[in-house]
């Protein structure tokens, strides 16, 4: 099991702050696939990862990073605090 | 050193009184504070979102760097979330060092960081509706400088 | 714009929170507060002599650069002369602009430009006697920058 | 007539903080000489001018500037305010 966060407008788009899932996923880009390929509201949120960062057990990570140990995925717009 | 994500309200200037008294050493204090701005008169209000637990861990991480690289003698960090109104201060960052050269480039590290790497997400609230503030190119540009 | 060359101490927290009120349209506030250092736990004293007329039009020189260079809100210089404790604030400088890169960049103009162009002098009162403050060359060097 | 004033060091060095001259000097650097050949403290305290500023009625200015319509001269060392 595995605790997936949105925020910001990703997490308007999918209509949800978190969601605990059961994941055969391997890596951050296969979990987007999985979850893209669920509903529509999650392709539209993930479409261009480009403008997409993902946050590992709260650090920055990248989107081909492994999920072995992970217990939070967190997907979220760049930051524009300050 | 302290570091505060909170939803209240503060006061720049009794928090830099209250930074500058106990700043002993230091020789230098550098302050910067962000307000809500006000757009050509039309007052706009501001959503500030933010990434519980991760917003905390990611600013410790960045004044340890610069504590460490500038040899501050403090840092302080502010930063609210919520919902805040037109001219109020968004989050204020504060350095003290022996030679101001270190404060001043120990204040604007903190702030290239803070607006690139800690897990804030603004929305504007406008008269034409809410919008999600889109982070700058220059921005991410400004971190290529540390 | 506001420019104030004084014998009287100064809460540089009290100073902020006036300056930051009255910043309509900014965005981002850049303090800078100097102090008398703490040397390794003896408190020093200092005496600051100064020019009089010339400060003043010194450092109004200064500010009107700075405003125009960097399109400030508003812009604030406070120093002190006469005799000074150790810890006390010696002088601050705040800037407002719509941008922090502004902000920063003009507090750090008018540092540098003070450090060297406006007509102060300090003694350090020390416990082997007073001393004059010799200028530093990397003051003189800053201002190749700008 | 010309009011001359020394700040810092330099009014420690010649005693006084400001006077009052009648001169024919034409240019700072005659003035210098001027005072040097006077007495011993103003030979001392101009003895090195690289470590000195003069300003001109309040304005910062070189030792080979003339002194024509000038009512204010000052002789200090470097500024160290900030």
């Amino acid at each position: 099991m595995i605790e997936v966060l949105y925020f910001a407008w990703v997490r308007e788009r999918i209509g949800l702050p978190r969601e605990r899932l059961d994941t055969q996923a391997t890596t951050v880009a296969e979990l987007v696939a999985e979850l893209s390929a669920r509903e529509e509201r999650y392709a539209l949120a993930f479409s261009d990862l480009s403008s997409l960062r993902v946050a590992l057990d709260q650090e920055l990570s990248s989107f081909d990073a492994p999920l072995a140990g992970v217990r939070e995925v967190a997907f979220f717009p760049p930051m524009t605090g300050g | 050193m302290r570091l505060s994500v909170q939803a209240q309200a503060f006061d720049p200037g009794a928090e830099t009184t209250a930074f500058t008294k106990t700043a002993t050493g230091a020789g230098a204090v550098v302050t910067f504070t962000g307000l809500v701005r006000d757009n050509g008169g039309t007052l706009s209000a501001m959503e500030i979102e933010h990434y519980p637990g991760m917003t905390e861990r990611a600013i410790a991480t960045i004044m340890d760097q610069a504590v460490a690289r500038w040899s501050l003698v403090d840092a302080l960090v502010i930063h609210r979330h919520g919902r805040l109104a037109g001219g109020e201060p968004i989050m204020m960052v504060a350095t003290a060092a022996p030679h101001r050269a270190d404060a001043f480039a120990a204040a604007e590290f903190l702030m290239d960081y803070l607006k690139s790497r800690a897990p804030f997400w603004k929305k504007e609230l406008g008269p034409d509706g809410a919008t999600w503030v889109a982070a700058k190119d220059a921005d991410e540009d400004a971190l290529s400088r540390w």
